[in-house]
């Protein structure tokens, strides 16, 4: 579709007038860790964010979520139900494999049976993307085919291109209808802009240093189901659920009920297949009793189950999990190891 | 601690608002000692609610700060006085976990009111309506307990 | 740092000659600057060992993994506790580990380190020079002052040479603390907030908790067979646990609030929890909260004695008369 | 050995002898006594029993003096020593006083100081140490040690047990005298109620002389300057008063010691006596 | 979730003439779980009762609460009515309205949060009844034997006692003979009697009594096991004459070449190496002292051994060990003297000879005693003229002391004054005292006689006794005259206070019964339950729980003997079901609960386990014996897994307790 110039500071009056008129979650400093919060003030975005410590998964699918209320008074029960009503919220910052997560997620939540929690939000989002500035020593987003300065699955797109301007791309109909009220702030396109994203893909991708390839692990999974590098590779795994909470893709829940006297709620929140109690039984039996079992379903998950069951490929090269596991458990290593498996 | 007019806080429906206290009183010294403040009328305000352990050393300080969850804006604990435990040793270690524990409280924010662990006697009726009075008044002051509270 | 490595290929091989099964050291890791723990299960897997100043993991709680195989572990100075602890504790039989000793000259903040060193110089070698590291880099060398570079834990460090080792390599490693460090500073400083300050210092933080939990999963005093927080109850009963899933401001501040109160007087020290959060949450301010209270109100704990709350004095300051 | 002095003001005029004879019995045994610079009275008498707050405030400033100077600090005069003491106690378990003289004078006191007296400075090189500098032995010395009361009161802030005190018996048994079991050790000499309750004081310093005699004593010990004049300087007025004949010489320990270790009777100030000590010197060798 | 039926009482207008009990039945009935709801004037009243019995049936109730008043009152009450109703009794729960809400709160402005409270208190006991799990008290067999410890008069009557029931009873003694301090002194106050006239023949009828077995010279060493199964083990020491042989004809101690100073007359006497304490020692056979026997010291001698008849004598015998299993154990260990020795310097140290203690005062003046009755200085052999006697040493002394009373000293004082002034003509008696307690039947009356036979009382402490030449000077305050008083006596007696018996502190750690601040053993209950302790079937009687005189000694010692009595002639036991329990699985072993109970309850024992994929595993982890365990539940709050649970008690019913406390 369309695409324009801002320059930076008419980029911080957009934010502004973004704000003055939505909700704008985006990327913020705290503690020396991106996160994404709501912000106030323009001046806290951080404009090329790098990773962000947490996924902005949080904004469609949070932690923890009520889905129900109830109230019994006498014999009558009354049901709330938490769907996020129609209100605007601009999801501001969003990075190429982030925005690849979303397709992930949408993928399980927003196909039949629909997910109507999920839904709402995301159908009350608007989401800006950005490109990459850098590099991390974790990224592989290329594996899966991501470049990191395009913008799909995001409304709008922006990469800086230089001397104090961006390129900003607007790539649906919603994307469009926003811009359109800030009309002023742009300025047209100029030559030479696009070249300067591809220059800047092409010095982006030369930096990520591992390339793996993926696209036809799943089918080969299946013959390594049992062989003991699961169990090698767990013995330093904590099994706790740092690298399925960082996954922007992984997308597990509990439901439980908390409730006292007369009056209660449902929610959800999310869970981790690295989690013991993620498989326990009533009864006490657990079919995945054993780390190992657990580590190496998640990494089923990730490189086969979802590409079988969706199409889609269960990573996204964010490189997230690899840069806060305790242990340095790197998946892109898994994903050579079990290559040389097979 | 007297409250000013300016510092009664009202609830939604208009009322003022009541502090409500959870205690957990043992069997032997301090539930008796709140028996005996029953049986001799002395009054004190209405803003607790004990519930009986057979020790103080019964109480998990998750018990505690399950209340502070569940809404309460005070927890007392209340155990016979330390040489006299109907089971002999258990408020020493009652006092040595529940010093901790106060001292970490207050260390992540919570106001000293919030948390009082006293000891009363079973002849302690008059002792044991002054500790909740003294709690009332200094809960009054602090207002309600909002911050870990999930009601 | 070479003579230390050389020597644990070495020592683990001739482990494995006398009968050893596994032997827990580090490897280096998949990213530049980075160790991780290594698992040798036979002889030919001894060369991938390695000790070096990012060595930072604690592995003592992986001893708990092989109750049945004769385990030697790798242990630095504020790692021996943990070992002592587990024994102590029931969770380990001393009698068929091998504690072997390292001398640490302080573990190196990665982060820093990295923003010091040039983007792709790959590191060669690394010697302890006492106040510095000096890194050999395919770029040429950096030396990198400790004072600056090491971990906040080790500059407090009273405790670099490990105690009760069956074997330990190496010279004795001068002591890397920066002496007249106050332990308690900021601890201390926390303290002095007013109570509504203080309970925003600590929401701030506990708001961005994950429950991912990390801090427990690595924690060596974390050894319950199954932490009360992960115990579920079916049916109707679903309230009466000890703590919702939900992952609230409240549930978060209770969680931690509980750990560091379970971990009291047990706590070795080591800093793991701190280290393995993922959204920085400084946790050790809890446990040193603990520690400093429980060394000023009771002094240490007879060794016999499981821990501080296991035991009382009649003379015990009474803070509630 | 190096510790700080306090002398007080009885050994700068009345009990010079006991100055002396401390001096160079420490020096003798290697004790190296450092004076507290500009030090000041001790508030016995008048101020503690006029102004419980001068009465700390006035040792205390002789205590902050020590702490600069790093030193613990040892005391001759028995009155001397337990004001000291009492002051360490009421400045360190009593912080409300403790600030308030802070305030005062302008520092603060740590509580750092150790104060001792000089019985438990002499013993502290050790009795053999002792024992081997006399070169002559005081064999034939009968004397009863007499400790006064202030020097061992209130328990707790004495320097030894107060009802059976040892240490000037050690010290002296140590310089191979014959120390005598007696039942005064530790009652009062009447102090300074010779001037206001005369007849009561002199009857104390009776009981005290008559059980010494009794015991077989032929020369008292002490450790207290006001001691050492009561019952030196009244024994002519307690036989005038009692119709006793009393001539028993009040020796200061240190002037025994010094007189056991070889030093000049003349240089220990054996001179200065009312009663005459001359047999008694005579009966050891001096 | 189990039905539940909520039954709110008035307490006639005790609850209802404040609260709205209609309406708090009313509400009741819609908490969870509760199918039934009523009010009733009087629950705990006969017809009150009939009320809930008929509900559990109509309604197929299966948890109770009731709303009225303290369950410290009520509560076995109603669970009796459960019973009765066919459910466990321990289905069910009491909400305090009176004590807790009606009684505290009566004021008409505060009416509408009393009630609110009352609801929150109900809905507080449905919680937790609804939670509430079946509890079976465990029946324990019991061994119908008791053992005593200790063979003084408190240990000699309680054991008659015992035996004449028909129960077994084993009784211990540390000393060669039983008969402990009473069998030392020479009258009883205040009616002058024999003391050892009194007490040999009991003495003697526990030698020849059938149920009892006498075990002198021994100790117990060991105690383990619970009410109803204790095992003890006992150590016989070595006497080195065999008693099964000696038939007791006194040729070897009368013949022994050795003189010791004898500890039964407090080294005022003589013994040999080979002894009996005294003449009508049970039993009245010989132990030989080795640390002294010449054949022991020089390596020759063995006249005893060459003049027994019998060939009793046996040198190389060594300690036994003898293990018992017992019922019940009576402790009564007694008291020894405070050592003033140590204390007071103002009474010379014990260095004066002339200053001896009223025990030694007893022995002198007991006409079978080392002086035959003479009273006499024992530095000089001559009769004292003037005796002082000073009161409380030891006792009522915060500073130095005992801050307690010793009970006796004022009377025994009076009696030795009374002794003197009778025996030594022209004698003058002083007593120095801080109050005079006749508190005993008799025993006012007995300190006036003294009095007015002479004896001159001086209020106040002594400050110092001095040797002067022959005499003791005893310088002190009276305080009623406001003067100093000096007298010099010939010899002073010293009223030093009771103490507990030496290893008093051993024998608490070996049974694990706790010790007052005195180190006394600690009652369970100062008025209620004076010879009971804490640890069921263990009973105190005499003066180990604390000082007292021979008749209060005798007293409690019968008492304790009807306890033990009363708990073994049963078949068998119940015990308490409101006790700990260990989940294995959770379970680490890392026996944290284990030093935090005081009744050793808990202990380690190997289990195996058997987790999936690995290899079956033996592993430690904490048991509770349900006999020891009292119920009090410290140890489930040192298990951070929440291993342990305390039945009654349990984390989940006191988790939904707090949650419906605060709704």
């Amino acid at each position: 579709m369309d695409s324009k110039i801002i320059k930076k500071d008419k980029l911080l009056s957009l934010l502004e007038r973004f704000i003055a008129g939505y909700h704008v979650l985006a990327p913020v400093r705290e503690d020396g860790m991106l996160v994404y919060r709501p912000v106030g003030i323009p001046g806290d975005v951080e404009l090329n964010p790098g990773r962000s410590v947490l996924p902005p998964k949080g904004r469609f699918f949070p932690q923890t979520e009520i889905l129900y209320s109830y109230r019994i008074e006498g014999e009558k029960l009354t049901l709330e139900e938490y769907v996020e009503e129609a209100r605007q919220v601009i999801l501001f910052g969003v990075h190429p494999c982030d925005l690849r997560s979303f397709a992930v997620l949408d993928a399980v939540f927003t196909e039949e049976p629909r997910d109507a929690y999920f839904t709402a939000r995301r159908n009350n989002t608007i989401i800006v993307g950005v490109s990459c500035s850098s590099v991390l020593p974790e990224c592989f987003c290329t594996a899966f085919g991501i470049s990191p300065v395009e913008g799909n699955g995001a409304d709008i797109h922006l990469t800086d291109i230089g001397a104090g301007a961006y390129l900003v791309e607007v790539l649906t109909p919603r994307g469009k209808e926003l811009l359109q009220k800030f009309d002023s702030l742009f300025e047209d396109n100029v030559a030479g802009a696009e070249e300067a994203k591809r220059a800047k893909e092409a010095s982006l991708i030369k930096k990520i240093s591992l390339s793996v390839k993926v696209n036809d692990l799943h089918e080969k999974m299946a013959s390594i189901f049992e062989n003991p590098y699961w169990e090698k590779i767990s013995r330093r795994c904590l099994g706790c659920g740092v690298c399925t909470y960082v996954c922007p893709t992984c997308h597990c829940f509990d439901i439980m009920d908390d409730g006292a006297g007369k009056a209660g709620e449902r929610f959800r929140c999310w869970d981790s297949c690295l989690f013991r109690e993620y498989t326990l039984h009533t009864s006490g039996h657990n079919p995945r009793h054993a780390l190992a079992q657990r580590l190496r379903n998640r990494f089923f998950h990730k490189l086969s189950y979802n590409n079988q069951r969706y199409n889609i490929e269960g990573c996204v090269g964010c490189g997230r999990c690899v840069a806060l596991c305790p242990v340095n458990i790197d998946i892109r290593e898994v994903i050579g190891a079990v290559r040389g498996l097979v | 601690m007297s409250v000013n007019e300016s510092d009664v806080v009202t609830t939604a429906e208009g009322a003022a608002w009541e502090p409500k206290i959870v205690a957990f009183l043992c069997n032997w010294c301090s539930y008796a000692g709140a028996d005996l403040a029953g049986v001799s009328r002395i009054k004190y305000p209405a803003n607790v609610r004990i519930i009986r352990v057979p020790c103080s050393s019964r109480v998990n300080p998750q018990f505690v700060f399950r209340a502070f969850e569940r809404g309460a804006d005070g927890v007392l604990v209340a155990g016979c006085h330390p040489g006299d435990c109907h089971y002999v040793t258990g408020n020493y270690y009652t006092r040595r976990r529940l010093t901790l524990f106060k001292r970490l409280l207050e260390y992540v924010g919570f106001e000293p009111e919030r948390f009082i662990v006293r000891w009363v006697s079973a002849s302690e009726g008059q002792r044991f309506a002054e500790t909740v009075k003294e709690m009332v008044d200094g809960l009054k002051h602090l207002g309600p307990q909002k911050r870990v509270s999930r009601v | 740092m070479k003579e230390i490595t050389e020597m644990l290929q070495q020592v683990a091989a001739r482990l494995f000659n006398e009968g050893l099964e596994m032997f827990i050291g580090y490897e280096s890791g998949s990213v530049p600057a980075k160790a991780r723990p290594y698992f040798a299960a036979v002889q030919g897997e001894t060369a991938a060992l390695v000790f070096n100043p990012f060595c930072e993991h604690n592995l003592a709680k992986y001893l708990v993994r092989f109750p049945n195989a004769k385990t030697a572990v790798v242990v630095k100075g504020c790692d021996a506790g943990a070992v002592e602890r587990l024994v102590k504790e029931r969770n380990l039989d001393r009698t068929r580990i091998t504690v072997i000793g390292v001398p640490c000259g302080g573990m190196l903040a990665r982060e820093r380190v990295l923003a010091e060193l040039p983007q792709d110089g790959k590191i060669t070698a690394i010697t302890d020079r006492r106040d510095a590291f000096v890194f050999q880099t395919s770029k040429g060398e950096h030396v990198l002052e400790k004072k600056a570079f090491l971990l906040a834990k080790c500059l407090i460090c009273t405790q670099n040479n490990p105690t009760g080792v069956d074997l330990m390599l190496g010279k004795e490693a001068p002591p890397v603390g920066e002496t007249g460090k106050d332990p308690y500073a900021r601890v201390k400083e926390i303290s002095a907030l007013d109570p509504p300050a203080r309970a925003a210092f600590w929401d701030r933080l506990m708001d961005r908790c994950l429950r991912c939990y990390a801090c427990r999963e690595v924690c060596p005093a974390c050894s319950c067979t199954e932490c009360c927080f992960e115990q579920a109850v079916p049916g109707w009963q679903q309230g009466a646990i000890w703590l919702s899933k939900a992952v609230t401001l409240p549930d978060n501040l209770h969680y931690h609030v509980i750990r560091a109160f379970h971990v009291a007087g047990r706590c070795t020290g080591c800093g793991e929890c701190e280290r393995v959060c993922p959204v920085r949450i400084p946790l050790m301010l809890l446990n040193r909260k603990l520690a400093g209270d429980i060394d000023e109100l009771y002094g240490p704990t007879p060794p016999d004695v499981p821990s501080v709350l296991c035991t009382y004095a009649t003379g015990d300051r009474d803070e509630f008369t | 050995m190096k510790i700080g002095y306090y002398p007080g003001c009885s050994l700068e005029s009345s009990a010079k002898e006991y100055d002396r004879a401390t001096r160079l019995v420490a020096r003798h045994l290697g004790i190296q006594l450092y004076d507290l610079n500009d030090w000041n009275c001790c508030g016995a008498t008048a101020a503690h029993s006029t102004d419980h707050f001068l009465a700390a405030a006035l040792p205390a400033r002789n205590l902050m003096i020590a702490e600069e100077m790093g030193l613990n600090v040892t005391v001759p005069c028995a009155a001397c020593y337990q004001r000291l003491r009492l002051a360490h106690r009421e400045l360190t378990e009593n912080e409300a006083t403790a600030r308030e003289i802070a305030e005062l004078l302008g520092r603060p006191y740590q509580g750092k100081v150790r104060i001792y007296s000089l019985l438990e400075t002499i013993a502290g090189i050790g009795l053999d140490q002792l024992a081997a500098q006399v070169v002559r032995p005081l064999k034939e010395l009968k004397v009863a040690c007499y400790y006064g009361c202030l020097l061992v009161r209130p328990p707790g802030t004495g320097c030894d047990d107060p009802e059976n005190p040892r240490l000037m018996d050690e010290l002296l048994l140590a310089a191979k005298a014959e120390v005598l079991d007696w039942g005064y050790k530790n009652e009062c000499c009447g102090a300074s109620l010779v001037f206001s309750e005369r007849r009561l004081a002199l009857r104390l310093i009776r009981n005290i002389l008559r059980n010494a005699v009794d015991a077989g004593a032929t020369s008292i010990a002490c450790a207290c300057p006001l001691c050492q004049t009561n019952l030196d300087t009244r024994q002519g007025q307690v036989n005038k008063e009692f119709g006793t004949s009393f001539a028993i010489p009040i020796f200061y320990f240190p002037q025994l010691l010094g007189l056991a270790m070889g030093l000049y009777p003349q240089d220990l100030g054996l001179g200065k006596h009312f009663i005459d000590p001359q047999r008694a010197i005579k009966a050891v060798g001096g | 979730m189990p039905r539940i039926g909520v039954f709110v009482c008035w307490c006639g207008s005790n609850i209802g003439g404040v609260l709205d009990c209609p309406a708090i039945a009313q509400e009741a009935a819609s908490f969870p779980g509760v199918v039934y709801s009523t009010e009733y004037k009087y629950v705990c009243s006969d017809p009150g009762q009939k009320l809930i019995v008929d509900a559990v049936k109509e309604h197929r109730l299966e948890r109770v609460v009731v709303a009225s008043c303290s369950p410290r009152l009520h509560e076995e009450t109603f669970r009796q009515v459960l019973r009765r109703s066919g459910l466990n009794p321990y289905f069910f729960e009491m909400a305090n309205l009176r004590e807790h809400c009606s009684w505290v709160h009566p004021d008409t402005t505060v009416r509408e949060q009393a009630q609110r409270k009352a609801v929150d208190l109900v809905r507080r006991a449905v919680a937790k009844a609804a939670r509430l799990e079946p509890l079976f008290p465990g029946k324990i067999p019991v061994v119908r034997r008791c053992l005593v410890i200790g063979g003084g008069i408190a240990g000699i009557q309680t054991a008659l006692d015992v035996a004449d029931a028909g129960l077994e009873v084993l009784l211990v003694e540390r000393e060669p003979t039983i008969g402990g301090n009473m069998v030392k002194l020479d009258k009883t106050f205040p009616t002058l009697d024999c003391s050892a006239c009194i007490s040999t023949p009991k003495m003697v009828a526990v030698a020849q009594h059938p149920n009892i077995r006498l075990y002198t010279y021994a100790q117990v060493e060991e105690v383990t096991g619970y009410i109803g199964n204790f095992k003890a083990r006992i150590r016989q020491k070595a006497r080195y004459v065999d008693h099964s042989k000696c038939n007791g004809c006194g040729t070897c101690w009368t013949r022994c070449p050795v003189t010791v100073p004898d500890d039964f007359n407090l080294g005022l006497g003589e013994r040999g190496a080979i002894y009996i304490p005294f003449p009508q020692a049970v039993p009245n056979k010989p132990v030989i002292d080795l640390e002294h026997c010449r054949r022991s010291t020089r390596g020759k001698c063995g006249a005893c051994a060459k003049l027994c008849p019998t060939g009793a004598i046996d040198y190389e015998q060594k300690d036994e060990f003898v293990d018992v299993e017992v019922g019940a154990i009576i402790v009564a260990t007694g008291y020894g003297l405070f050592p003033w020795e140590k204390v007071y310097g103002e009474y010379g140290y014990g260095r004066f000879r002339d200053v001896i203690t009223g025990l030694m005062f007893e022995r002198m003046v007991n006409a079978s005693g080392p002086t035959g009755g003479k009273i006499q200085r024992p530095s000089s052999g001559k009769e004292p003229k003037t005796v002082v006697f000073i009161q409380c040493v030891g006792s009522r002394d915060e500073a130095r002391g005992k801050e307690y009373c010793s009970r006796f000293c004022c009377m025994y004082t009076a009696k030795h004054a009374h002794q003197i002034l009778e025996k030594i003509p022209g004698s003058e008696v002083y007593v120095f005292y801080i109050d005079v307690r006749t508190f005993g039947k008799g025993y006012e009356e007995f300190y006036r006689r003294v009095r007015d036979e002479g004896a001159v009382y001086i209020r106040g402490r002594v400050s110092k006794v001095y040797q002067d030449g022959s005499k003791l000077i005893v310088r002190g305050a009276d305080t009623l005259l406001g003067e100093q008083v000096e007298i010099a006596a010939d010899m002073v007696v010293l009223a030093t206070g009771a103490v507990p018996a030496a290893g008093a502190a051993d024998v608490a750690r070996m049974i694990g019964i706790p010790q007052d601040k005195d180190g006394f053993f600690q009652e369970a209950h100062p008025k209620l339950r004076p010879v009971e302790t804490h640890t069921g079937g263990v009973y105190l009687a005499g003066t180990c729980q604390g000082p007292k005189d021979i008749p209060d000694t005798v007293s409690q010692a019968s008492g304790a003997a009807a306890k033990v009595c009363g708990l073994l002639l049963r078949d068998e036991l119940e015990t308490n079901p409101l006790v700990s329990k260990v989940n294995e699985a959770l379970c680490t072993g890392c026996l944290a609960c284990q030093p935090v109970c005081p009744y050793r309850a808990i202990q380690p024992v190997t289990i195996t386990e058997r987790l999936p994929g690995q290899p079956p595993r033996e592993r430690v982890v904490a048991r509770v014996n349900e006999g020891l365990c009292q119920g009090c539940g410290a140890c489930t709050v040192a298990c951070r897994a929440g291993a342990i649970d305390l039945k009654g008690f349990t984390n989940k019913q006191l988790i939904a307790e707090v949650d419906a406390l605060c709704l």
